[in-house]
């Protein structure tokens, strides 16, 4: 057992990505889905006890092939990576259980191997890009999200072909923010001579004052927003979140744009450092009113969507507004508030996702208009949702109520009238929230079923992990000291680095 | 001054032209084109990082004082060009599928026939 | 029982058991959970349970103090009769919605601190407004988004105050405080809204008559009382109020006596009436907080009573306006008596609950040497004698014989009106055994000859003008017609034509809300011709075109980094 | 039962309604007496907590004049005010 512990690092990333050829492999419907659960729960498992004991012990460092760094690649658990590695996994386990009918729907049955190969690629990736502590590692692990992603994204072809277009865009969109990334890590290496971040951190102070590193920092953050789908880099991600299979649209919303979430974190706080991001090189000014934009306009773009899961995707890009506007903060209050909006709005989005999916599994559409009477022909589904919402709105019980919460006290911490003025931005951000998820609500319960409606109940087995998201959102909204515990103990962490 | 540095310039005038490419044309395959162009700019870039004036290739000699060429960023730019032929790979597949379902491969063409769906 | 668990939550858990229930069983579930909610209130006591510690905020659950016993007696009595006079529905719906209410109402009187109420306060008017929502009517459901956004609007209000509060203080116990910072006008607001403020009370007269029979005997009961718990737990002795509860008493009396819907006429009388709990509260003092409690009490028994005999009638025959009702006395025998003796309890008469509970805000301003203040109170009083005492007995149930009979009210609404009229007629029979609740231990000298004298005087002379104004035909004529009140402003402001008699003021108010509601159209068509479907914020962009945003944006960025 | 009663009520008889208002009549005029024994400070003590109070009939009158008030600007109102029941829709 001390093997699998002391390996734990290494083994929560080699585990799926091995595991994806050997999946590639299987044939059938139950075979690559129940191999993927497994190799993705034992991840989840992985990365739980990870997260133990890094909060007990302090970050943990990997040395992978026993190089030591700065030459061998490191892999580094501290709090905020070990956190964020819980929720990739445990988003991808919750969405996978729910997955095994929902993708037989929608994707033929030869090409399941392969579906689940990629999906297992798209979480090795993920988890590799929060563990690593190499810069050009991250990078590479990028690289294998984006490309399994933009597989999965189009397998949506058969219900829309529109997913073609959508993943092709998305691909370029990618390449480019990715090559972004590697021009940015580039320069840092030209600087420092070294790739191992924990190093480039050490090395940054003394070099930070020249040419070359501004603008890796100007292709760093546009890259990472890129990927991030901060506004106004997002156009991709509405069209890729539409038309995907519907597992991967609850996947990728709780788990992507976290991820890149993530790197900017890093980015920001561990190698440039606080005082150089938001001191010498004004990222808060250059952040704050794009999140600001983000969280008000995607808000009003989701209102006028007639496709549910654009309106969700919409409503996404608005939620990573909040979170912009969090880190661009640059204090302690703020990067807690960012760091627990990643939980609670990865768990909400997943549910409602879900939700959503199990409509389109009973119904066939997406659209809101063809989902009006859902409410009464499908109960369960329909009130998961209407719960769900209110997360997304912020009601008190639930996580979106603690996120806002912490938000908004963050920026009424700076006292000033930008402070007043985010605080606004950030309720009225809340009311159109309440508009969008209530124009749903409405058309759900409160307009008659078109004639010869098709739909009853989704099965059980698509309800269950639907309802345990939800449920859970209510838990973690209530009994606040694991994500809040964690989130604090990331920023303090974060924070006191340098 | 362009002299003294010319695989700089050239690798930002290859990258300016990917990009341009990859903004003005809207054939999909000079789309992809374009985004290859653009990658390789970068590989260009790290491949120059790593040369050292009078350096030889970093091959293990006897001879003394010898001065190598950083291997790391050609080691580093393998991964990344394998990386950029997956990526067009799969970019050109998607270009079959989008020509079998859409009928072109003209991304305004593509566009406007959408919203007739 | 669970030690310490708020009362509100058992109604608010059992509502979630009621949709696997029906017929006899649903009934006796329903009827059992304000019986034991009431029996946890009992059995509590006082003190202060379930207090932990979340985000560094130190929460309690359930705070039972003597002012929050009062209210929290009162709406359980209220709930269980409210829903006693529901027995009949059908509707699962309504009677979740009901105990979701009810619960959160008395979950909210009893959180000692901030966080709390504002959970239960948005309950409250999340459940509420599936009442109006109930009669599934396109006008109740109009109105009930009017009343949702208000009321969802005081939520988000009392956040602001919270957080305001929180940094401002530290604390989000749930306590006096001093009125001036902004975090407290923040909570006046919120509170405000909620109990009816003038100008901030249009969506009583509103919703309460959209709501269906049973819907608005129970809206009546909570929502506006709690808010009065609200004021007078964290603001007694303000100035401000005195003079807002004056505006409240006189306001609506006018509108109480031109309305022709007996619902609606209920509506604003049970505005004034909040007004005489305003003043009290902004009075303060041990006299004038008691007095609050015991009017709030007594004004639940005969608002819900009145509300009652009113929906019976509309549930009888179909409608509640005066000009379509008459003769109900002979069909209604019953129902009719519940009417006289509820308007027996709200123009105080001796002998009946409100004699003995105005008495004590009219002596709390008399002691403060306030004449011109207890003169407003006084009108409000015998304005109530004819708006509610008179009129609706008179013209809802004893009016001239229309020639239709209908079947006398179901038993258990008359029940129900029984729980209500009885309690309202104990309280007034025995003022010393209710008094003995009230937060501060007192004296009572309810029945003295002078008191007794002098409101029987205020009383039939009051009625003796009522009666020579019918004669003489001086008595405005009831219409099939709505009467227009503030509200007008938000829901008619830039369609009427100015008649020459409207001011420069009315003008400037009807300019400036035409450009209001011309900048608000205009933000919504700028909104949806930039952010619609298929418009320029949230169309399908080539990804050329994404590419050039990024370069531009990647411009800018290197820009300010390299400032 | 529809329509199917008719009996006569003690209410529908002619002249009741007109006992009722001289029965009110009647009430006031003796509730005024207290006040008539206090003008002479015999059998009954106001104990009045303001000197408006000391007024003789003070309740009777204030009420009344209130009653009119309310009436007279109810009445003078309601012109203006009043509009269609289906106004707002």
């Amino acid at each position: 057992m001390t093997f699998f512990m002391s390996h734990a690092p290494v083994l929560a990333i080699i585990i799926p990505l091995m595991g994806a050829p050997i999946c590639a492999l299987f044939r059938g419907k139950t075979a690559p889905w129940l191999f993927t659960l497994i190799l993705s729960g034992i991840a989840f498992a992985y990365s739980i006890d990870l997260l133990i004991a890094v909060s007990a012990n302090g970050p943990i460092s990997y040395e992978i092939g026993g190089w030591a760094p700065p030459y061998g690649i490191e892999y580094v658990a501290d709090p905020l990576s070990a956190f964020v590695m819980v929720i990739i996994s445990g988003i991808s386990t919750g969405v996978l259980l729910y997955a095994k009918d929902s993708i037989a729907n929608e994707v033929p049955t030869s090409r399941l191997g392969f579906f689940f190969a990629a999906y297992l690629l798209a979480l090795t990736g993920m988890m590799g890009i929060t563990v690593t502590g190499d810069a050009f590692n991250i990078f590479v692990f990028l690289e294998i999200t984006s490309l399994s992603s933009y597989v999965l994204i189009a397998m949506g072809a058969r219900q829309d072909r529109r997913a073609l277009t959508a993943a092709f865009q998305y691909l370029i969109i990618g390449t480019i923010g990715a090559t972004f990334i590697l021009i940015g890590v580039g320069l840092l290496y030209v600087m420092t001579g070294t790739l191992n971040i924990a190093d480039i951190a050490d090395k940054f102070d003394s070099i930070s004052d020249t040419r070359p590193i501004r603008a890796a920092v100007g292709f760093l953050i546009v890259g990472i927003a890129i990927k991030l789908a901060m506004f106004p880099f997002h156009v991709w991600l509405p069209n890729a979140y539409s038309y995907a299979p519907n597992i991967v649209t609850a996947f990728f919303a709780g788990t992507a744009t976290k991820v890149s979430v993530y790197l900017l974190i890093r980015f920001i706080y561990t190698v440039f450092g606080a005082d150089f991001s938001f001191g010498t090189v004004y990222l808060t000014e250059l952040l704050l009113p794009l999140g600001v934009i983000a969280a008000l306009s995607m808000s009003v773009v989701a209102i006028f969507q007639d496709n549910l899961k654009r309106l969700l995707a919409f409503s996404s890009v608005a939620q990573l507004g909040y979170i912009t506007i969090a880190i661009a903060l640059a204090t302690e209050a703020g990067l807690t508030a960012g760091i627990l909006h990643i939980f609670n709005h990865a768990i909400v989005k997943t549910g409602l996702f879900l939700t959503v999916g199990a409509m389109f599994f009973a119904t066939g559409t997406t659209s809101i208009k063809a989902l009006a009477g859902v409410g009464q022909r499908m109960p369960m589904t329909s009130f998961g949702f209407v719960l769900g919402g209110l997360g997304l709105i912020g009601i008190p019980l639930t996580p979106g109520f603690i996120s806002k919460w912490y938000l908004i006290q963050a920026v009424l911490e700076r006292g000033d009238y930008i402070g007043y003025g985010l605080a606004i931005a950030i309720l009225l951000s809340s009311i159109f929230a309440v508009i969008y998820i209530w124009r749903v609500v409405e058309i759900l319960y409160f307009h008659p079923s078109p004639e010869g409606a098709k739909g009853s109940e989704a099965p059980l087995s698509l309800l269950i992990p639907c309802w345990i998201f939800i449920l859970g959102s209510f838990y973690f909204g209530i009994e606040t000291s694991f994500n809040v515990g964690f989130a604090e103990q990331a920023a303090q962490f974060l924070m006191g680095a340098r | 001054m362009f002299f003294d540095h010319f695989n700089y310039w050239i690798v930002v005038i290859l990258m300016m032209i990917g990009l341009y490419t990859v903004m003005s044309r809207s054939n999909l395959v000079k789309k992809m084109i374009g985004l290859s162009l653009f990658q390789i700019s970068v590989f260009l870039l790290y491949i120059s990082m790593g040369k050292i004036e009078g350096g030889t290739a970093p091959i293990v000699s006897n001879a003394p004082d010898v001065i190598y060429s950083n291997p790391l960023p050609h080691v580093l730019i393998l991964t990344a060009i394998v990386v950029g032929v997956a990526t067009t790979a799969l970019g050109l597949a998607l270009i079959v599928r989008i020509k079998e379902a859409f009928g072109s491969v003209d991304e305004e063409e593509i566009l406007s026939n959408e919203d007739n769906l | 029982m669970i030690e310490g668990l708020n009362p509100g939550i058992i109604l608010i858990l059992g509502a979630l058991i009621v949709p696997l229930t029906s017929g006899f069983i649903r009934g006796i579930l329903l009827l059992a959970l304000p019986v034991l909610g009431l029996a946890q209130l009992i059995m509590l006591g006082l003190g202060s349970w379930g207090q932990f510690e979340i985000m560094g905020m130190q929460l309690t659950v359930t705070h039972i103090d003597p002012l929050s016993r009062v209210f929290g007696l009162i709406f359980h009595v209220a709930a269980f009769a409210g829903i006693l006079y529901s027995l009949h529905v059908k509707d699962t719906m309504q009677h979740v919605a009901t105990l979701i209410y009810a619960g959160s109402a008395i979950g909210a009187v009893f959180a000692g601190d901030l966080i709390t109420l504002f959970t239960f306060w948005e309950i409250t008017a999340v459940s509420s407004v599936f009442l109006i929502w109930a009669s599934r009517t396109e006008r109740s459901f109009k109105s009930g988004i009017r009343y949702l956004i208000i009321q969802v609007t005081s939520g988000v209000v009392l956040l602001g105050g919270i957080a305001l509060y929180a940094a401002d203080t530290g604390s989000i116990k749930f306590e006096t405080m001093e009125f001036g910072s902004l975090a407290t006008w923040f909570f006046l607001i919120a509170f405000g809204i909620k109990a009816a403020f003038p100008l901030l009370h249009n969506w009583v007269q509103d919703s309460y008559p959209e709501a269906t029979v049973t819907g608005s005997v129970i809206l009546s009961a909570f929502t506006t009382k709690l808010a009065i718990y609200a004021l007078a737990r964290s603001f007694p002795g303000t100035d401000l109020l005195i003079w807002i509860g004056v505006v409240m008493v006189i306001f609506p009396v006018v509108h109480a006596t031109l309305e022709n819907d007996l619902r609606r006429t209920m509506a604003y009388s049970l505005n004034s009436q909040q007004g005489f709990m305003i003043i009290a509260i902004g009075i303060g003092g041990d006299l004038a907080i008691n007095g609050v409690a015991a009017h709030a009490t007594i004004s639940i028994l005969y608002t819900c009573l009145m509300f009652m005999v009113t929906g019976a009638a509309l549930y009888r025959t179909g409608t509640a306006k005066i000009t379509e009702l008459g003769g109900l006395y002979k069909s209604m025998p019953v129902t009719s008596t519940f009417a006289i003796l509820g308007a027996l309890i709200i123009i105080a008469a001796p002998l009946t609950g409100a004699f003995a509970t105005k008495a004590l805000i009219m002596s709390a301003a008399l002691d403060a040497k306030m004449v011109i203040l207890w003169l407003a109170m006084l009108f409000g009083a015998v304005a109530v004698i004819d708006n509610v005492g008179l009129k609706i007995p008179l013209f809802g149930f004893f009016s001239k014989d229309n020639g239709k009979r209908f079947q006398e009210a179901p038993l258990h609404m008359l029940l129900a009106m029984a729980v209500m009229a009885g309690f309202g007629i104990f309280i007034g029979l025995s003022p010393a055994t209710f008094f003995a609740l009230l937060p501060t231990p007192m004296e009572s000298h309810t029945y003295t000859a002078s008191h007794v004298v002098t409101q029987l005087q205020l009383i039939a002379f009051a009625v003796l003008i009522f009666a020579l104004a019918l004669r003489t035909g001086y008595y405005p004529k009831m219409r099939d017609s709505i009467t227009l009140d503030f509200d007008w402003i938000y829901r008619k402001a830039g369609k009427m034509a100015l008649t020459k008699t409207s001011s420069i003021v009315a003008n400037f108010w009807d300019q400036t809300k035409g450009f209001g509601l011309m900048l608000v159209g205009w933000a919504i068509d700028k909104a949806e011709k930039s952010h619609g479907e298929g418009q320029a914020m949230s169309r399908t962009v080539s990804s050329g075109y994404a590419v050039s945003v990024i370069l531009i944006l990647f411009g800018i960025a290197l820009v300010v980094i390299y400032a | 039962m529809p329509n199917s009663d008719n009996r006569t009520y003690w209410l529908d008889r002619p002249g009741n309604v007109n006992k009722l208002f001289y029965g009110v009549v009647a009430l006031t005029v003796v509730l005024a007496i207290p006040d008539i024994f206090a003008l002479f400070n015999i059998f009954y003590d106001k104990h009045p907590k303001t000197e408006i109070e000391e007024i003789p009939f003070f309740y009777g009158l204030y009420a009344m004049i209130s009653m009119l008030v309310l009436l007279g600007v109810s009445n003078s109102v309601s012109n203006f005010l009043k509009r269609d029941e289906d106004y707002y829709d």
